[in-house]
Order: C-alpha cells, then structure tokens, then sequence
C-alpha cells in the first residue's frame, strides 16, 4: 500500500477506527485535540458515535458506560486531563471491563505547557487511580507504530478485559511522517458474554466495582493479579538496536526512543559500542529481557522526557550491576543527541574509572564535538 | 439470598387466596433479594415504583440500571434488569455512554441527592443539556444517608447534621438547592418535576410520574427526570412515621412537589 | 543523508503549508520525512513555524536545535531563527518583510523579496511557494518537479484555480535564487574566514 | 362479616417500620411481639372480623414488598354477602 | 499530661488545628469522615474556616485558593475521592504553594468497599497526577504518630513550599488509642512573602503553574527537582525494631509497621532474629538507610496491605543482593502476625536453601503455630 | 514587557496636550503588559471594563483575580492586581478558597464559557448556591477558543466548529445552554446579567454590570455574575467587525442581554 | 499479656459503647488499649461490633483474627463469632435472645440473660453494661471498680441520671457470673477433652 | 477648525483590528500603511481639519487599550472660538 502523510493525533484516531472503535468520548486538550477533531469529521458518516464530553471526568465515565454494554470505547487526553480521569480509570479496571485511553503527554506539573513530555509515566505505569491494578501501557515512538499499536489495542482491551493506554508524547501528536494505514478489521456481531444486553431470556447481569466485604473485595483482587500476571507473560513487547556487542546501552521510550536512535548511530561512528533497549510496553516491561541485557553490557543510560521516572524502573532492574545513569529534559524540551550523547560520555568515564581504567584518550564526544 | 416461606397470618374466616384476585404483588423487575436499607426508608418504596413501571411498560428484558454512590449503592441488585453501578455523580456520564452505544436499551439512574445534585451536578447538568434519552429517578432526602448524614447542598436551613452540627447555616453554607427547577430550563429536558412519597396518595402520583419519565424516553423525547422526596429515618433520627411527617411538614414547604416541565407529547396522554 | 529545515513566519504567511509541501514532495521521492508544526497558544498573534526533516534513513528526532536550514518569512523570524542555523547551513529570508542585513557570515544566505515577487503573481499568499522555490534551487533537497507535482497533488480544494500561479511563483523563486547563487556576493554571503 | 380481601405478608421481609400500620384505613395490622429471621418485630395481619378490605394501601407504602394483597372477586364477594 | 482516648480521625484533626490549621475543605467519604465532621464542629467556634465542598475537585481547588493567599490549609479524604484530586494535587506542587492532605485510604480499586488498605501507596508516592514532583507523604503507624507528624505537617509544608500528605489506612482512622494531644502552636500574623496579599506598596504577585515555553518549565521542573533533593536530605524519617543483631528484616508502614511488631516480638521468642524497619516518611524513602541494612541481613520481607507497591520500592533498593519477599493481603483484610509469620519461615527457608543449608529442625512456625 | 514609546499623529492645528483634558486613559488596574490576544478579540475590551470598575472602586490593591485555562490564560498579568491561575474549571472553587481564607479580599473570576459552562459547570453552580462572595465575569464566545475553537455547550445551533464539523446538530448535541439565566436561579446569587460587547453602547453597559456584580460583594450580598458575549474572530473566521456584527445578528438573538437577577440593594442605588 | 475482646449485637443493643467502656477503664489503669469498630454501610440494619485489644505492651494488631473473648448480645453475633473464638477462650453470651446451645467445647461460656436481668433495673439498654459485668467477673482483664469509675466519667451527660442503674446493672450482670462459673456446668462448658 | 480633542497612539500596542476606524464618528482614524513592531498595521489619527471631538468612543472599543483620549476643556474651546 502507498504510504501516506498522516498526523499522529489523527492517524491515532484513524487507526483506532480501523481497529474497530465504535464510540468515541473526549474533551478537547492541546496537544491532542486533533484525535477528538478527526472523530468528529469521520464517526458520524460511519455511523459511529462521537461525543464530546463537558470534561475529562464525564469522558471517562462515558466510556466506562459504553464498555459495559460491550461497544469498543475509547477517549483521548493529554496529562492534565488524564489526572482527572484517574478515578474512572480505577473504577473501570475494578469493573474489569474493556477501553482504550490515548493520552499524548505534555508538560507538567500543574497547567504546565503544551510541549512534548513523558511525564505520565508514573501516573500511567504504576497505577492510574487508587488501588492495586495495572492497565496495559504501549509507548509508540512512530506514528507507524502509533498505528500499529492502536491497531491491536481493542483486541487486547477485550482479550483481557482490561484498560489499554496508548502513551505518546505532544511531538507525536503533532507531527506528520508517511505511514501506511490499515484495513478496517472485521468485529463480531455479537456481543461478549459479560456485556448488558438486556435480562432477557437470562438472569440480570450486573457490572461492579462495589465489593462489600474484605474477603470479596480481596478475590477479586487476587483475580485481577492473576489477570496481571498473564499479561506479564503474553504481551510484552520491546525493540532493540544494535545490542548484539554493545557494551553499553541506552534505553529509552516513545520519542526519546526514536531520537535515542539516532544517538546510538552516531555513537557508532565514534567507534563507541552501544546499543538501544526500547521498551514498547511499559506495562507490562520487559523485564527480563532488559535484566539480561544488563548482565552482558558495562552500563546503562536512561534516557527521558522527564525527570527520571522509567530510570526507576530500570535501576531496579539493573540490581545495582553496573551503572545505571540518566540524562533527561523536562518542561517539552526534547533531548536530542546533543544531550544524550554527552551523557552517554560521562556514563562511559564513570565506568572506566569505577574499573579503575583511565579514561581512554579518544572518547565518544571528543571526536563528535 | 434465601427468603424464608411467606408466613400467612390467617383470619378467623379463613380467606381461600385460590378464590381471589391478586391486587399487589412483588413486581417482576424487582427482585427477590432482601435490601441493606434501614426500616422504613423509603428508598425501598421508590424502588417498587420503578420496578412496577419498567413492568408494566415490558421493558423489563431491555432496561438497563444505573445505580449511584450512595444508599442505593447496591439498586443493581435489586432490580430483575441489567444493571451497573457508577462512580459517586457520574451515572449520568455513564447512562449516556450506555445509551448513546446501545439507543435500543431503556437507561435509567437512580442518584441520591448528594450524588446529583453535589458532586454530580456537572454529569447530570450536561446530561440534561444534550437531551439524553434516559431517566433520571432522583431520590432527595436532604442528606448524605451512606455516610451517616451529612449536609448535603439540599439540607433544609437551620438543620442539624453530623456536618452542620449548629444547624445549616444559610449565610455561610448557602440555601438548599432547587436543582429540578433549574434542570428544567435545559431544552434537552422532555420532563422534570418533584414528588414525594410521605403519603399513599403522594406515592401514588409519584408512580405515575416514573412512569411518565420512562415514557419520554420510550418516545425519544429527551430526558426525564422524577426528583422524589424521601426519608431518611436513620439519619434524622425520626421513627419511619415521623419521618414522612418530616417531608410534609418540613421539606414539601421548602421542596414544593410540582411540575417544571412537561413535553407536549407527555401532556396528550395524560 | 538528513536535512532538516524550519519554515517560519506570521501566521497566515503559509510556512506550515511550505512545510508540507516539502513533505510530500519527500515522500514521493521515497524519502524518510518528518513534518512538525509549532502548535497552541504561542501561534495567537505571533509566528508560526514547523521543522521538516528529509533522509535516507529513519529520521530519530522530528526536532532540531540547530536547523540545515531555515526559511524565514518575516524579521521575527529571521531575528529568532538566524542564531541557530548550522554552520555552513542556509538562511533564506523574505526580503520584502527583513529590511536588515545578514549578520553571520558563516551561513549561505538568500535574500528573496518575495511578497513583490508574489505580488507580481497577483497574490501576495504566493510568498510561501516564492520561498520554497528559492531553497530548492539552493540546495540539492529534492527536484523541483517533485514539489511541482506536490502542489498538484495537495493544493486544497478551494485553491486549486490557483495552481498555475503557485507553480509560477514556484519557479520564479527558483529562478531568483539560481540567478543569485553564483554572482551576488551580498546575498550569498559565505563565510570569508573559512 | 364476610371475607372482602386479605394479604399474604413476607414475614422475613419485613423490617418492622409500622409505615403499613399507620395506613391501614382498617387498622387490622400490627406488630407481633416475635422477632423475624432478621431480627425485626414482623408485622402481622389481626383480624378477628375480616375488615381487610384488600385496598393494598400497605403495599403502597411498604418500602420492603412484604405485602402479596388478594381481593375477593365482587361475584364471589355477592355470593358471600 | 494524661492521657486521653481519642479516634484517629478526630485525633488527626484535633492536631491539624493545634498544629495551626486555619481553613478546612473536605467532602465526606468513608472510612475519613469524622475528620470532615469534627472539623465541623471545632472550626466555626475557633472562629476558624470550615467549608464542606461539592466535591473533592472541589476541596483540593478551595485548598489551593486559601493557600496562594498564605493560609495553612488542608483537606481530607479516602482513596476514590484522592483519585480525584490528583489534577489540583499537580498544579499545587507546580505553583509551590504549602498544602496538607490526609488520605485514609480503603480497599480499591473502583468503589471496592471501605475497609482499610494501603492500595494509594503509588498514587501518592510515585506521583500524585501528571508532571514530575513528590508530596513529601507520612506514614503513621499509630493515633499517637498520626497526631505528632500532622502537629509537624504545616510547618514541613511551608517550609518547602509542598505538599505534605499523611498516608494512613481506614483502621487507624477509626480505631481508638491513648494518646497524649499537644498544645497549639503559634504562628506569625503576618503571610510570608510570596502569598497574595494584594498588590499594595508593592507590585502585583501572581500564582500560577503555566509556563508558556520548554525553557520557562524546564526552570521550574529543575528548581522543583532541587527542592525534592534537599527535602530528601533533611527530611527522612524511619523507625527500625531488634534490627542490630536481626538477620531478617521486616519492612513495613501504617498499620502494617505495628502489626509487624507484633509478628517480630511472636517470632523473636521463636528464637528467630528478625528486625522490623518501618519507614515513616515514605517520600523521601529512606533508601540509605535500608540499603545499609539490606547489607547486613540475609533476607528481607515487605508485609503491607496491597499487592505489594512499596515492595517494588525495597526491591530496587536491595539490589538483588539478598532474597526480597512480599507478603500482603488485599480488598480490606489486615495482615496479622498469623499471615505474617508463614510468610516469614518462607523467606528463611528459601535464604537457606539458597545458601545451600538445609532448613534447621526447629523453625519458627512449628513452635508458635 | 518594554512598550515602544508613544507616537503621537500629529494634526495640523497642532493641540498642546499639556493645556487639555485627559478623557481617557489606561487604568491604573490594567497592567501595561502587551497581551497575546488575537486582532480585535473582546476579551481585551472585558479585561479593560475589570479594569476601569477596579479602579473606580478603589480596591485595586485589595483584589485578587482568578484567571481560568482559556484564551485568558494569562489574564493574572494582564492586571494590576494579586492574581492566581485555576486549573480549568476549578476558579469558582479557588476563588472560594481565597475569599474564605481572606474574607478582606476582593475576589474575581474571569472565565471563558468552555470553562465556566461545560466543564467548571458544578464548580459555578456550588458557588452561586452557598452565595460566595465573589465577582465572576464569564466570556461568552460560543467557542473554546484557546483549544482552536472547538464546539462549547454555548456553541449556537448548527455553527461549525473544528469538533461540530457538520453544524452543531441539537438533537446529537444539545441545544445551547442559558447558564445565567439558570445560576440566577441560586439564592445566594446576588446579582445575575447578561451583557454584550458588539457595540459602544453595550459595551458601556457592561462596564455597568460589571461594577455592579463588584459593588454586590463589596456590600457582601452573595455572588455577582456578568455574562459578556465576546468575539473570536479567529476561530469564527471572520474579520473583527464582522465578529461584532455577527454577535448582534446571531448570539443576541439566543443570548438575549438583560437582568436576571438584582438584589434589592443593587437596585436602590442605580 | 495482651487480650482481645469483640464486643457485638444490633444496632442500637450498646455494643460499641461496652467496648469503649472497656478501654476508657483500661486506659485509667495504665494499660495499652485499642478500640476499633466495624463502620460504615454494613452497620445498616445489621450488627455492630467493635474489637477491643488490651495489653502492657503497645498494641500491635488493633484487629485480630481468634479474638480471646466474645461477648454477643444477639444471635446473629453469637453464630458468628462463637466459631472464632480462640482456644480455651470465653463466649459471654446473651441468654435473653439467644436461644440455643452453645456448641464449641474448647471454651468457656456465660449465658447470661442480660435484657431481662436490664429489665429488672428498669431499662432493657442496660444489657451490654450487665454483659460487660459478666465479662469483667470471669477474667482478670480489670477490677470492676475502674469500669465504674469509668461509667462515671464517659457516661454520655444526657444519660447521667441513669448512672446508679448503670454500676446496679453491672455488678448485677458481674454477680450473675460469679455464682455460675463454679458450679453451672451447663453455662460454663469447658472442653471435656481436655 | 479649532481643536476639540486629540487622541495619543500607543502605536505599538496596536493590532490593527479596524474596531476604532469602524466606531470613530469623526471618520478621522484610519490604518497606517508602515507595520509596527510586532509586524500589524497600526492605526492612525488622520486629520486635516481636526475633527476629532475626543469623545473616546475609540478607546471604548480598543481591545488593547492603545488610545488616550483627550478633550479641550470647554474654557478653552470657546477661547479659541
Ligand atoms: C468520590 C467519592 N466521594 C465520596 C464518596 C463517599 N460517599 C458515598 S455515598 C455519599 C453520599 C450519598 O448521599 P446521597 O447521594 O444523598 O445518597 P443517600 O445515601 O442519601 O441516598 C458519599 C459522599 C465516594 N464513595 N466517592
Ligand atoms: C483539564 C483540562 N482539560 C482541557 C484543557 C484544554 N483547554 C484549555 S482552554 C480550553 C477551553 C477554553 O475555552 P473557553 O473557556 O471558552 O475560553 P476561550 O478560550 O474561548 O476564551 C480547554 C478545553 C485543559 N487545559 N485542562
Ligand atoms: S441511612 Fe437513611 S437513606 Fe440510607 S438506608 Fe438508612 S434511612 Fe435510608
Ligand atoms: S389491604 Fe388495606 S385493609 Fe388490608 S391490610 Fe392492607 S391496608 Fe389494611
Ligand atoms: S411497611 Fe413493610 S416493612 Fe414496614 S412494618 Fe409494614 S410490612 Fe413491615
Ligand atoms: S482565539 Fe478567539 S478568544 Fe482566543 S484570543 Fe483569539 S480571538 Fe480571542
Ligand atoms: S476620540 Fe472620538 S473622534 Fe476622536 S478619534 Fe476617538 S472616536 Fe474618533
Ligand atoms: S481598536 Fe485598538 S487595536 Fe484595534 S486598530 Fe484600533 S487602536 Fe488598534
Ligand atoms: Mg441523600
Ligand atoms: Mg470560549
């Protein structure tokens, strides 16, 4: 198929059509506002429904309603609204029903700015909402891949009954880059099992997040871990560059991903051997196969669009090994090569001199500089 | 949950229930299971009327319930529908969601006073203002009942909750709230009016109203909404009866049952 | 090979459409390509721009700090974009707005007064494609055919009868740089010290 | 007197609140001194005379659905009379 | 002074004004609502501010407005109704105006029910909404703490300019406990500087988080950086039980923290050498101090009332250096010794398996089972 | 922000400034600060009337503005005057907040219809219900304009918006929302008007209304609520004079200008 | 030593104040104590209970799963709490509406008709204070005297006058289990097996 | 004509929207051709014959507060008369 100019807030939106989304519900936010506008130019002539919300708060419930009666729903935000949809997203999760939430960071705290930011990532990975559960978090770092993943994001919300984010920076959102969309998937007729059809010919279904009772609420805790850990085990998805013989490795997501690319080539040029572990999953990450790739390199660099909230992660994973270091911008400046590259020196040094070796005379920066 | 055997407490001129009509009896959409409300709220006596008129309008097999962060936390469980529970104010939201994903389903919420008309008086404003094609049974009872009495923004002036203790002080917590009237100029509403159920006969209008609030929905007309006035024994420490004497006496002057907006379509068939 | 330029201007002067042109013409040459627009508030009453970026591989970063190249529209954005052009990189700016001379000598430049030349194809909107022909006969970014057919392809609905005076303009700005970039030290002012 | 209508009470049902007791224009409910499964004084029907009339007002007000209330045919009440 | 019996949550907000608090936006919500109530009644005869809110949204934004004015406010709350403040919580800690918030958290996710639970140890500690910050958060263990660090809380709060959040769960709120109620403080009259006093004498002060710009927020997020790094210097606390000699180690906080007590004093008279470490201050975590004595102990177990957020926490900070094993139950139920202590033999019998010992005869649960 | 020194149009019968009257100048309360506003937005007309009435008053060092998310963003520099920036939505809340803490203060929101209507719409709602004490001017320009110019709940029926690109369909939609009209419903709203920027009258007239609704919290009698129409030629597309014109001919209509609400007090005086 | 103790029955029967009463008096004799109640939406129309832990050292569990003793004042409370109760424990039961047999052998029992003895002093609401009587003879928690005293102290005011009735009920409820501990096999049913 | 009024020009705080030119009854402002420092055309007092009456009718419709407006003070106009 041709390739084909999109912007990632509306190729998001016409790849979650594809995928089948049947009801949007949303509330206009900069840098994401584009999706909610696609919605509504193309919903209505397919007959779909679009709705725009008077907040966050009522999008999120709406979509939590559809969900319940087995329709593929799906909002989109951007940080500030997302904090405002952390109850509903619980609540949602609880109900173990299925939904698609788009959130294309910008800056925070507070009203912030709307430039590019990775700063949700706690807010999204570790929990979103109060009590113990995890939605599913895919980091596109393309608008292809945006695509891709979205594609896939219905299936997985309905396979899991869970909530499925696609997390994506202010940059994605805004830019343009040739992709190839894909076909319009076929959905049952039929609704799910689970779904409120209507009591009729069956006893009422019913759909809760209400528990009464430690020991009630403690099952269904236990089974929403169960859920957690077998998409632990199904679905972690991650891209690796050049790692083969790297000594070192950065890793890094989303956009900073792709520009961590670029970084790792010109390293490469400069004769320094580092690879790229770009986790496309955050939730669940791939830990294992990140901790086995820090058996084999001398130290890592973390490399994000916020002050260091994936490096958590990925320093707990490194066990304290080797170094784990980080480099990041906040505020929606994005960190290109010239900040990564840096920092992947000052990384390279600390290991030499931790090796007692001295810092050999031709680094990395030198000859870049 | 088990119900044990009906008890019959016989006459001495033992009836022959065979030989008779049946008048009342338990409607269908409401179900068996014995609620978790207190002695004679009457929270348990809307729930009949809701469920005698999703009986007698069939719509039992394609209703959907949506039930409130409050008493009626549980209403799913009580009515023989499809049901979901929502998050404190937000079943308006999620109504719409359902109903805007599924138009051939019959929607309804069930909010209690502070769920509408406190922390959800975004959701059902909006609700109102779009004209969703649901019903809304608003159960006012001037308190925050599942938290043990609160004030709620529709507590009478002067009194006292376990968060007004000197009494609900106008000047610095406002006046009670009159959110039906006010709904009622949204255009998308078909039907909005106040009832109560401190009487046989304020029950029985009462019942005629859901059932006319259903109906807007039934016909596409737009949003029906039936506030009804409701006691809440536990919490203003009255005995069940006089706690209906308290919506009469205390709440109907401040709280006038009428109604704000009637769709024309509604008024033909009365 | 990876190129990035910033297009830049008022709002209304059209160096997003620039941009986008740019772009599709990239794609169509089979190129890598990336197109990202200043977006928000900050437009409110001030420039606009976005950043185009062209290779032969993957592009990683969308966003540059120090541009190939830069097309500048008006004297704010000369002003804001002429300090970070690459060295040895391009500036070309509208002359008819940027009544100011070049201050970096370490930069090719081309000065185009192009809301007259425009203006000479009855549309002073013309200016953005005026610019884009100038810094395609500037550089060896892509064939001017390929943003030729760009703007058949793209040209919006509503301003497709203007299609013959875009593509005019197009080559009038090509022309101009063309004529410029041999001769004319004052406007192609490379760097002495070198 | 001849039976007009009666009623069948849930007895577990019931959370004793007396609302029926009020309305019962026939005042022939009242509250048995036992408790109920659930804790509660059940109410009960008392009739020594069959008053019950089968007006179903208790049902009306009956927050619990306690209340099944059977209503003699008119013929069948005819025959009686 | 005598002691008195007091409910945790009156407890917390009898200290709140002794500690100084002058202004009180809350909504009800099970299991804090006494706090809300007793608010209620002590406030308006100290002729102080008490205002029940349409909401949570609401409180938190009525909490942000009394505080750019220089007021010590503060709100309260139970999980769901945190879940919604998580937006205002973000633009507070952006506008860097002093807050307190008590979150007496209950069995989520969703309604879930309203018995306690630590399930907002993420929410509050990882982030609380969108941005990069951290609500310095105090973890009581008892009525007696809860009252010491909220006496604590204004003054941390104004200090740093930050959010102070007091993480308890429902069973310390509605338990009751001797305890000793402290003196009120005093305050200056006067506001510090930075409040909005109006613009008298002196040019107009504004609050706010916008900052239109990358560089503009990256300034901000860079200062807010800082001051978490001085905050983490000064301000950890922790409490530690029998762990100079301890070879295992019991993390724990809140309620978890006593109850291990408890499961440490049942397992020392087992002749098992364990210790407790029981951080109060859960951000800043004190990661040094526990990582010392990760090194000295042979194994260590994180008991808490979820399915094991903080443990993630202690995990990362062990570094793979000794087994690291979670206990925890789930949806209300309180972990007693009873869970605790299996749990416990677990952990030692997989330290000496690993270390190739053969489990000794005599464990721990055999003699107390 | 360095402001380029004024240049004068000199005319021929030069008059010398020194001998005449100043009939008008900035007032003191407007900042000098250049805003970010768009060509001929009213939104600068409105932050001029804040102004004018600030000064009038007197109260400009005692004041505290609260400016929404919206195209008045920034409105907290756009004053002489403390000011604080809500989260969107949430002024009404914050404003709360401020003017209880600080009860001396005299408090203002100033809020775009996205923020005050749709989604700050319970924030608004409890604030008028308690009667807050507090000023809150609310820019109706049928638009989210900050966002490019989205749909609101204000949009008009069957204008095209970015996210209502078919005509705002009321059935789908819902048909425009009186807000005024419904707040000045709430007892504790002391003062409830709508006015309009699409003249020199009109535009003196809320320069009226707008010092009244301060005037009703200086006299402490509830909240003061002044509705404007505004412009967003941007995101109408249409030049600014048009933009006024199009206000006359298609807001006025729907939002017709006038007094909904006056507190005896207020009108004694006027 | 650390002793637990649930305290339940109807709303309404007293149950959560005997509890506190408990504390109040443990408080004054310089024990550790907690009180903790069952709470929210559970309590409609339902049981309360609350736990009471008393010790010398600082409590750890404020809850505990095998309380040492019961005292149920209906049956609902008695059929779930009697299987909880731990070994060798004590299960203070209120005769008056619980009419079965106590079923565990492995602890100890009071059946003591509290309402009716209540009765006897005028006010059926006195039972929880007969029970917490019948609880205090049977254990060497505390010494009766610092449950009066702390009656006196905690009373709520609008009760006061019922203060003589209040200490009468107590003593009466703590009498009552004195004569049956030694000798009434039938209430007092130590496990045989043992 | 004698002077009236005049009004001064914060040229730069111009945008140009035309709101004055299109409410001034004089007729007496118009857009200037030159640009402003932030890139509008800012208007201008054009008078030959000083018609302005400094009836500020200018100032109430600028969105960006550029005029200050100035009246002769009766006295003096019917001086200069
Ligand atoms: C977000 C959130 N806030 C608060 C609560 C606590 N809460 C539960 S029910 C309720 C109020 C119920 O009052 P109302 O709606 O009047 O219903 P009633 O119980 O009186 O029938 C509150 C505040 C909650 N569950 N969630
Ligand atoms: C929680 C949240 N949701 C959405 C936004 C994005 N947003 C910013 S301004 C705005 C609407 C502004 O419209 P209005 O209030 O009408 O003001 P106007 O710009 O028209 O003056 C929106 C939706 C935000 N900043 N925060
Ligand atoms: S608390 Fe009040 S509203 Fe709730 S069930 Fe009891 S009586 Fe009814
Ligand atoms: S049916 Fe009528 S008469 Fe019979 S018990 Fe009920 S209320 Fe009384
Ligand atoms: S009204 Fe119903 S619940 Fe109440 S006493 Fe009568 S039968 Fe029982
Ligand atoms: S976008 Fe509209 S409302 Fe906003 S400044 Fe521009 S014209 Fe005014
Ligand atoms: S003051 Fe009046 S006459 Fe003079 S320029 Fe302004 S509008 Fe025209
Ligand atoms: S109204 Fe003001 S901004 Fe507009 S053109 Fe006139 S002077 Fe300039
Ligand atoms: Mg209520
Ligand atoms: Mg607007």
């Amino acid at each position: 198929m041709a390739k084909e100019l999109w912007k990632g807030n509306e190729a998001l939106a016409e790849a979650a059509l594809r995928a089948g989304a049947e009801a949007y519900f949303g509330y206009p936010i900069t840098p994401q506002t584009e999706l909610l506008e696609h919605m509504s130019r193309r919903m209505p002539k397919l007959g779909l429904t679009f709705l725009q919300a008077e907040s966050e708060l009522a999008s999120i419930n709406m979509v939590y309603g559809a969900a319940t009666v087995g329709a593929r729903a799906m909002t989109s935000s951007s940080s500030p609204g997302i904090s405002l949809m952390q109850e509903g997203l619980s609540y949602i999760a609880a109900s173990e029903v299925p939904a698609v939430v788009v959130d294309i960071m910008r800056g925070g705290p507070g009203l912030g700015n709307i430039q590019p930011s990775q700063g949700d990532y706690f807010q999204m990975v570790k929990t979103a909402g109060h009590g113990d559960y995890h939605a599913i978090v895919l980091a596109p770092s393309t608008i292809q891949e945006a695509i891709d993943l979205i594609y896939d994001s219905f299936e997985l919300a309905f396979k899991y009954r869970t909530i499925v984010t696609i997390l994506a920076d202010g940059s994605l959102g805004q830019m343009m880059e040739p992709v190839e969309m894909p076909e319009f998937k076929e959905w049952p007729e039929e609704r799910p099992g689970w779904a409120l059809t209507g009591a009729k010919g069956r006893e009422p279904h019913t759909i809760s997040s209400l528990y009464l009772g430690a020991e009630n609420l403690e099952k269904l805790n236990l089974r929403l871990q169960k859920k957690l850990a077998e998409i632990k085990a199904n679905e972690v998805r991650y891209e690796t560059l050049m790692t083969d013989d790297a000594e070192f490795l950065i890793v890094a997501f989303g956009t900073v991903g792709r520009i961590a690319q670029s970084a790792v080539r010109q390293a490469r040029e400069n004769g320094v051997k580092v690879g790229l572990f770009r986790p496309i999953t955050l939730w669940p990450f791939a830990e294992e196969e990140l901790m086995a790739m820090t058996r084999r390199v001398r130290g890592v660099l973390v490399a994000e669009m916020n002050a260091g909230q994936m490096f958590e992660d990925v320093k707990a994973i490194a066990q304290g090994r080797i170094p784990v270091q980080f480099t990041g911008r906040m505020g929606g400046t994005i960190p290109l090569p010239d900040d990564i590259l840096p920092a992947l020196d000052t990384l390279i040094d600390s290991v030499r001199s931790r090796n007692g070796n001295k810092p050999e005379p031709t680094r990395a920066r030198e000859v870049s500089a | 949950m088990a119900i044990a055997e009906p008890i019959t407490q016989i006459a001495p001129d033992e009836p022959k229930l065979e030989e008779m009509e049946i008048i009342y009896q338990r409607p269908e959409a409401v179900a068996e299971t014995y609620t978790h409300y207190c002695p004679g709220c009457t929270h348990g006596i809307i729930h009949r009327l809701v469920g005698e008129v999703i009986d007698e309008l069939g719509v039992r097999e394609r209703t959907i319930g949506v039930s409130p962060v409050g008493c009626a936390v549980f209403a799913y469980r009580y009515f023989n529908t499809d049901g979901v529970e929502a998050a404190h104010g937000r079943a308006p939201a999620m109504a719409t969601g359902i109903k805007r994903a599924a138009p051939d389903k019959v929607v309804f919420t069930y909010q209690g006073d502070g769920d509408l008309a406190s922390i959800g008086g975004n959701e059902i404003l909006h609700a109102c203002a779009r004209g969703e094609n649901i019903t809304v049974i608003f159960v006012n009872n001037a308190v925050y009942g599942m938290t043990g009495g609160q004030m709620a923004p529709t507590t009478l002036p002067g009194m006292v909750t376990t968060s007004s203790p000197y009494g609900r002080d106008v000047k610095l917590q406002g006046a009670p709230i009159h959110i039906t009237e006010m709904l009622a100029m949204m255009p998308g509403v078909a039907y909005a009016v106040r009832r109560s159920t401190h009487s046989v006969a304020e029950i029985r209008k009462t019942k005629k109203a859901i059932k006319l609030a259903f109906e807007a929905q039934l016909k596409g007309l737009g949003l029906g909404l039936v506030e009804v006035l409701s006691t809440c024994p536990t919490n203003w420490r009255l005995d069940p009866n006089e706690s209906l004497n308290f919506i009469r006496d205390n709440m109907v002057p401040i709280y006038p049952p009428g109604d704000f907006k009637v769709h024309d379509e509604l008024k033909k068939r009365r | 090979m990876e190129k990035s330029i910033i297009f830049s201007g008022f709002g209304g002067q059209g160096a997003l459409f620039a941009g986008q042109l740019l772009t599709y013409a990239a794609l169509d040459a089979g190129k890598h390509v990336t197109w990202i627009p200043s977006y928000g508030p900050e437009m409110r009453g001030g420039t606009a721009h976005c950043t185009v970026v062209v290779g032969d591989e993957p592009i990683g970063s969308p966003l540059v700090r120090n541009p190939d190249m830069v097309v500048a529209m008006n004297l704010p954005s000369a002003d804001k974009y002429e300090p970070i052009v690459k060295e040895n990189g391009l500036l070309v700016v509208n002359g008819s707005l940027v009544k100011r001379p070049i201050h970096r000598y370490d930069i090719d430049a081309i000065v185009i007064p192009a809301n007259d030349i425009a203006q000479d194809y009855g549309n002073i909107r013309l200016a953005n494609v005026v610019m884009l022909g100038a810094l395609l006969a500037a550089t060896e970014l892509l064939p001017l055919e390929v943003v030729e057919q760009a703007l058949e392809d793209h040209l919006p609905e509503r301003h497709k009868r203007l299609l013959p005076a875009n593509k005019a303009a197009l080559h009038e700005g090509a022309q101009f740089a063309r004529t410029m970039l041999p001769t004319e030290d004052g406007f192609r002012a490379r760097a002495e010290k070198k | 007197m001849a039976i007009r209508g009666t009623v069948v009470i849930e007895s577990d049902r019931c959370k004793g609140c007396e609302l029926c007791v009020h309305v019962c224009p026939q005042h022939v409910l009242r509250m048995s001194e036992g408790y109920n499964a659930r804790g509660y004084h059940p109410v009960m029907l008392d009739e020594t005379e069959n008053h019950c009339t089968g007006c179903s007002v208790c049902a009306v007000v009956c927050p619990d659905v306690v209340f099944t209330v059977y209503r003699m045919p008119r013929k069948a009440r005819a025959r009686a009379a």
